[in-house]
């Protein structure tokens, strides 16, 4: 059960991914990378973090892509349009990606032998506990990431409004 | 119980509450017909069947004959994703809701809730610990049913209304969500069951101890305001504002596709009166009345909670009758300028107060 | 030690008003740059007297305050300190004093100047680095305060800058005054090489001085090397041969600041600096007799010039570098005390003199040519009966305190170990040449009929603007210095009677003696033999012969000053014409200055400008760098084509770089 | 039961897609969700780690995580769109006037 539920959001996820890349269309790869991102929050679901789930629900899903979305729709980004950047992405880039890939990949087979398996929920990271912690021992970072999002609302509104106003 | 009954029990759940939901969408439409009409001081729809009751019925079979066209030069696939989209996110979000308490039938004993189960050890009803969070989310998707059927039906007049609907619903959205924290803080739980079960109990015997009781008016009048908005319900319709922009994001939209949006509106209306019954009238408590028959005391917190949604969809079509509509800047000011800050210090308030009764 | 006794008081007054008026002067009325200005003297002027007075009943010989580290490498240490003994506090007391009262003089006499304010913050800056100067209590402080006057010296000749001689002489006293401060950086250097200190107390005290128990050299050694290196020092300030030739150019600056800085002050500081360091001199008798020599030269020198001149400000110069000359060669015969206390007269006496011939500059509207001038008595009564006061004085006339202090100084001369009958000849005909042209000053100036012509509003000093009719006396504002100074050059030699100043100055001279280093201990030497006193007992009579004889020569040369220029006015003429070649080379004051411009000057130039400026600069630094742009710029000119401006590019780069490193890291922690 | 390590591959795996769209992409709005796609990647690993741990941290960290990643969508937003006021494009290709 649980495999086959990771194995179908899994499947979703890289479905997503790579959709994400082949699209021409903005939209419809906005709207695949909310798929990986709802996928993603059920594969949360799976690891027990229901409250992360639902927050990535909100944040990403609900927030942050609408606002892409509201972007695009404002802009009208249509199809992206061919125009020859530099090869240097695909002559280094690329391959480098893929040799960290590798090297990532063949790390992980290394460490195979000891590597636990997790069972379904085997950590139960409940809305409460999270935010115990999130008010006690991160507390300093947390009002950190405020001040930052603060800066970062006045940052947007400066940057956006226009000029003659 | 095994996964099987489980399974079945849920499937049949689900299987009620929607055709419920259903039922009732249609009929608020021929209920606010009827309303709209008596308040201008006509009879509203009353040729199909008696008090044209059957007029919900009528309306579907013409949606479903309807010619289904789709105009050239859309986005075809989210042009029809869209609608799918908006009824789907719409309609999940009353999994959610706590509609009864436990009942007892063939010696299955399980909560009136498509989400909810039996705890084995304590024999309370249980759900989703993050119910309430689980219902934002959903309605934050919703948005996108809306958002992509304005953009890729390709008309000026639907993108100008998706762009007004998800700017004003990720605007509202805030303030709803935060309208909810002060009762949050008071049951201390994400759970909607949960939240119900703290508003149980009365004073003197009679008077119910909901949270609108108990200093979250001011919330829920937050709650309100926003999920109008939220519902794109007048005064907060701009998305569709029939004077400015035809028929806003489903302009270009016919047939079953347009019901859809219509009936995504309907269920979105309905599941925000669950919420706010939920939150802050106690869900399907009440006042305790003795006095009735315990065949029909069985079927109370049926009663209480259907009333209370009804009086919410009341209220929503004696507001279209009554109000006009606001302005766009308007809009935006009223929820960021005024409903945002009084969310704000609705919050420290009542964090203040919990903290001192802690 | 009193609360009253706060030293740091003394400089630092000064400094607030340069302060003041350097930074706000601007914004200031005439009359509020002169409060602040003359404020800060008095004061300093005041605390210093406190000072002496605490010293003074303190009894004991010396006072000494620190007020923290200023620089510490390894053991050698310098703090900032002051230090307060009988000779600084003579030197502080004339400086603030002479210094106060030539301020009050400039109020008057810079009255028509452009930069009022500029002026008075450069004179109070002087006071303070004159004062860190003689109050320092290390070498090296002391030549903070050395390099700083240097500098407003600098300022002030140059102070009308408009004018090229005046930039030039304040280039020239600068430059002259390097070579000088090269010398005695070097001797410095030395001093901490071999004695790990700078500081007085270490050096000069004797019980914790290494210094002090040295034999006294008789052949040349390292205390001869810093004596003589210290000497070339004091030649660059104070004006000796060979480094004086800029002492009478300096006479472009305002005649308040030839007063202050090139009679009374700064010029003495060499001779300060060779009595404080006594102690060395007296155990290297070469670097003593190179002393005496150079003075000696000097003073006859500078006083054979002086007869020539025509310039009454340069014929005061040049009688200010003689009369430096006599201190130097006073001090050269270990006879500190006696050039002390000359330098003191001379401050006054100098400095009335230079002030009297503002006043009459002031008084003629910028003439400054003796010949154009003449008759001014009945003009100006005031200035004259000063500056008649002034050149009894400096003319060694008893009961004028030159008489005592230059008497002094021939007596020692004549009478002391180091000392020899040459240099006493040398002496009298300097003092006799003295006398005669500054009493021919006199009688040229204030004598006979006025012989300048309708003088132009315009001339030489500075932008004067009041036109000027008849001559006319300055207004007492400069007047009350002049009586204040005559009166100090009337009694300021009465302290010497009776050897009084040379017992005052004891204990800050260690009387060196062979026989007591030869005995080479420490108590012998804290037993300070009176050497004066001595001689004194034993030849009253021939000290009182010598004494006849200068009182004769003084009057000798205000005889022939008198028959030349007032007898027979007609003869000065016809001796020069009958001189010739001699007169002329001294008018031209030995062409010194074309000398110097041929043999160091000119070759000094031509090689700077060839090798180091046209081969060494243009080609090789210049070269160097400019090869190195162009070197860089081609590099670029490759590297840049990376800058493609895409971001995708360079985030290209970006993933290759972090693939790279995460591969590093695996292989690292893999193996 | 499932290997921590499925989940470790699934999360590179996203990562990677999301670097290789940053690379391969020219309209900036993809770029920014290319990042965003690498932060979900990220964000999949702390909270298997977490899991696999027994400690909340993971999901700490995840919120900072996409606090960030909405500040950045905030901002970066924002800039598209003042870049598209004045460039009237949106493909990184042509806003290179910082070259050369």
């Amino acid at each position: 059960m649980h495999q086959f539920l990771f194995l179908l959001f899994g499947a979703f996820c890289v479905g997503g991914a790579i959709n994400l890349l082949v699209q021409k269309k903005t939209i419809n790869s906005a709207l695949s990378l909310i798929v990986v991102m709802g996928s993603l929050a059920l594969i949360y679901l799976l690891l027990g973090a229901e409250f992360v789930a639902v927050v990535q629900v909100i944040i990403y899903a609900g927030a942050i892509m609408v606002l892409y979305i509201f972007v695009i729709m404002l802009l009208n980004a249509g199809a992206e349009e061919e125009s020859k950047g530099s090869n240097v992405a695909k002559i280094f880039g690329i391959p480098g990606l893929f040799a960290g890939g590798m090297i990532g990949i063949w790390v992980l087979l290394q460490h195979r032998p000891e590597d636990k398996l997790i069972p379904i929920g085997a950590l139960y990271g409940p809305a409460d506990q999270v935010g115990m912690m999130l008010f006690t021992k991160y507390l300093l970072a947390f009002e950190v990431t405020s001040i930052l999002v603060l800066i970062a609302i006045m940052g947007a509104v400066v940057l956006a409004r226009r000029s003659n106003s | 119980m095994s996964a099987l009954t489980f399974l079945i029990v849920a499937v049949i759940k689900i299987a009620i509450t929607l055709g419920v939901l259903l039922t009732v969408v249609a009929y608020t439409v021929w209920l606010e017909r009827k309303l709209v009409g008596r308040m201008q001081n006509r009879w509203g729809p009353s040729r199909v069947g008696p008090f044209g009751l059957l007029q919900p019925l009528a309306d579907g079979i013409k949606f479903l004959l309807k010619e289904d066209l789709t105009p050239p030069y859309v986005e075809k696939n989210i042009y029809l994703l869209a609608p799918g989209l908006a009824l789907i996110m719409a309609l999940t979000s009353i999994a959610m809701v706590p509609i009864g308490p436990i009942i007892h039938l063939f010696g299955i004993s399980t909560p009136v809730q498509i989400t909810g189960v039996v705890d084995a050890t304590t024999g309370q009803a249980s759900d989703i610990n993050v119910g309430i969070l689980i219902v934002l989310g959903i309605t934050s998707l919703g948005v996108y049913g809306i958002a992509l059927a304005g953009w890729s039906s390709n008309s000026k007049y639907s993108l100008l209304g998706s762009l007004r609907a998800s700017a004003q619903m990720v605007s509202y959205e805030v303030s709803l969500g935060l309208s909810l924290v002060g009762v949050l803080l008071m049951s201390s739980t994400l759970s909607l069951s949960g939240i119900v079960h703290a508003q149980l109990g009365t004073w003197f015997g009679f008077v119910p101890q909901w949270f609108i009781f108990r200093g979250q008016f001011v919330a829920f009048f937050i709650y309100m305001m926003a999920a109008f908005a939220e519902t794109n319900r007048i005064p907060f319709d701009l998305p569709e504002a029939e004077t400015e922009l035809v028929a806003g994001y489903h302009t270009e939209y016919s047939a079953m596709k347009f019901a859809m949006f219509f009936m995504a509106e309907y269920a979105n209306m309905v599941t925000v009166a669950c919420i706010a019954s939920v939150m802050f009238l106690g869900g399907w408590s009440g006042p305790p009345l003795h006095f009735l028959p315990a065949a029909i005391q069985a079927f109370l917190p049926l009663i209480w909670f259907s009333s209370k949604i009804f009086f919410f969809l009341f209220l929503y079509i004696w507001i279209r009758g009554t109000l006009p509509r606001f302005r766009y800047d308007q809009l935006m000011a009223f929820g960021w300028k005024f409903l945002f800050p009084l969310a704000l210090a609705n919050v420290v308030v009542t964090a203040f107060f919990v903290a001192i009764r802690a | 030690m009193t609360p009253l006794f706060q030293l740091w008081l003394v400089p630092i007054l000064p400094l607030i008003g340069a302060l003041t008026n350097g930074l706000l002067g601007k914004r200031f009325s005439k009359s509020a740059v002169a409060t602040v200005a003359l404020t800060a003297t008095a004061a300093s002027f005041v605390v210093a007297c406190i000072q002496a007075a605490i010293l003074l009943q303190s009894g004991s010989p010396a006072l000494e305050q620190y007020y923290g580290t200023w620089i510490q490498a390894g053991n050698f240490s310098v703090n900032f300190g002051i230090y307060l003994d009988h000779l600084s506090l003579i030197m502080m007391l004339i400086v603030t004093g002479v210094g106060f009262l030539i301020h009050v003089y400039s109020v008057a006499y810079m009255e028509h100047e452009g930069g009022y304010y500029r002026f008075f913050s450069y004179l109070n800056f002087f006071m303070f680095f004159m004062l860190t100067l003689v109050l320092a209590n290390n070498y090296l402080l002391m030549f903070v305060g050395w390099e700083g006057v240097g500098l407003a010296s600098y300022l002030l000749i140059g102070f009308f800058f408009l004018k090229d001689s005046a930039a030039n002489a304040g280039k020239k006293a600068f430059l002259t005054n390097r070579v000088g401060d090269f010398g005695f950086l070097i001797a410095l250097f030395l001093l901490i090489q071999h004695f790990g200190t700078l500081h007085y107390g270490t050096l000069f005290v004797v019980q914790n001085s290494s210094l002090s128990h040295m034999p006294t050299e008789t052949s040349a050694g390292v205390l001869t090397a810093i004596g003589l290196l210290m000497l070339v020092g004091a030649c660059g300030k104070s004006a000796q041969i060979p480094l004086y030739v800029w002492l009478p150019d300096a006479m472009e600056g305002p005649t308040p600041v030839s007063a202050l800085i090139h009679a009374a002050t700064m010029v003495t500081a060499g001779v300060y600096m060779v009595c404080r360091s006594n102690a060395i001199f007296s155990r290297a008798p070469i670097a003593l007799l190179a002393v005496a020599i150079i003075g000696t030269l000097t003073s006859f020198f500078a006083a054979t010039i002086g007869i020539t001149q025509t310039d009454i400000k340069r014929v005061l110069a040049y009688s200010t570098v003689s009369q430096l000359g006599y201190m130097f060669m006073a001090a050269g015969v270990a006879a500190y005390s006696a050039s002390v206390f000359h330098l003191m007269t001379h401050a006054f006496f100098k400095a009335l003199l230079f002030l009297g011939a503002g006043s009459v500059i002031h008084g003629i509207g910028g003439e400054q040519d003796m010949r154009k001038m003449g008759g001014l008595r009945k003009y100006m009564p005031w200035t004259f009966w000063t500056m008649l006061i002034a050149t009894f004085a400096i003319a060694g006339i008893p009961p004028f305190a030159g008489f005592f202090s230059k008497d002094e100084i021939l007596w020692q001369v004549f009478s002391s170990p180091h000392g020899s009958k040459i240099f006493w000849l040398m002496g009298a005909i300097t003092a006799f040449m003295t006398s005669f042209y500054m009493f021919r000053l006199i009688f040229l100036t204030f004598t006979g009929e006025y012989r300048g012509a309708k003088p132009d509003a315009h001339s030489s000093h500075g932008s004067d603007d009041q036109g000027h009719g008849t001559p006319h006396e300055s207004p007492w504002l400069m007047l009350a210095p002049l009586v204040l100074l005559g009166v100090l050059s009337i009694v300021g030699g009465w302290v010497g009677i009776g050897n009084r100043f040379e017992h005052f100055l004891d204990p800050v001279i260690q009387k060196v003696s062979t026989e007591q280093v030869s005995a080479q201990n420490g108590e012998a030497v804290t037993t300070p033999v009176g050497e004066g006193e001595g001689a004194a007992g034993e030849s009253k009579s021939l000290e009182n012969i010598l004494m006849g004889v200068s009182v004769l020569i003084a009057f000798s040369g205000l005889a022939l000053a008198w028959f030349l220029y007032v007898k027979r006015p007609e003869l000065p003429e016809q001796i020069a014409s009958s001189l010739g070649g001699v007169y002329r080379l001294v008018l031209n004051k030995y062409w010194i200055d074309e000398l110097y411009s041929a043999v160091i000057i000119g070759p000094l130039v031509a090689f700077s400008r060839i090798v180091l400026w046209q081969t060494i600069d243009q080609k090789v630094i210049d070269g160097t760098v400019n090869e190195s742009a162009v070197a860089a710029r081609d590099v670029s000119q490759v590297i840049r084509q990376q800058q493609s401006g895409l971001v995708r590019s360079y985030a290209g780069w970006i993933a290759a770089g972090a693939a790279a490193v995460v591969a590093y890291m695996v292989w690292m922690g893999t193996r | 039961m499932i290997p921590i390590s499925w989940y470790l591959l699934l999360s590179a795996f996203l990562f990677a897609c999301g670097v290789t769209g940053f690379l391969i992409k020219r309209n900036i709005i993809t770029l920014f969700m290319s990042i965003e796609l690498m932060l979900n990647g990220v964000n999949l690993s702390f909270i298997a780690f977490a899991t696999r741990l027994g400690t909340l941290d993971g999901h700490i960290f995840v919120f900072f995580v996409m606090v960030v990643a909405a500040a950045e969508a905030a901002v970066g937003l924002a800039i598209i769109i003042s870049v598209y006021r004045t460039r009237e494009t949106l493909n990184v290709d042509r806003v290179n006037l910082l070259k050369l």
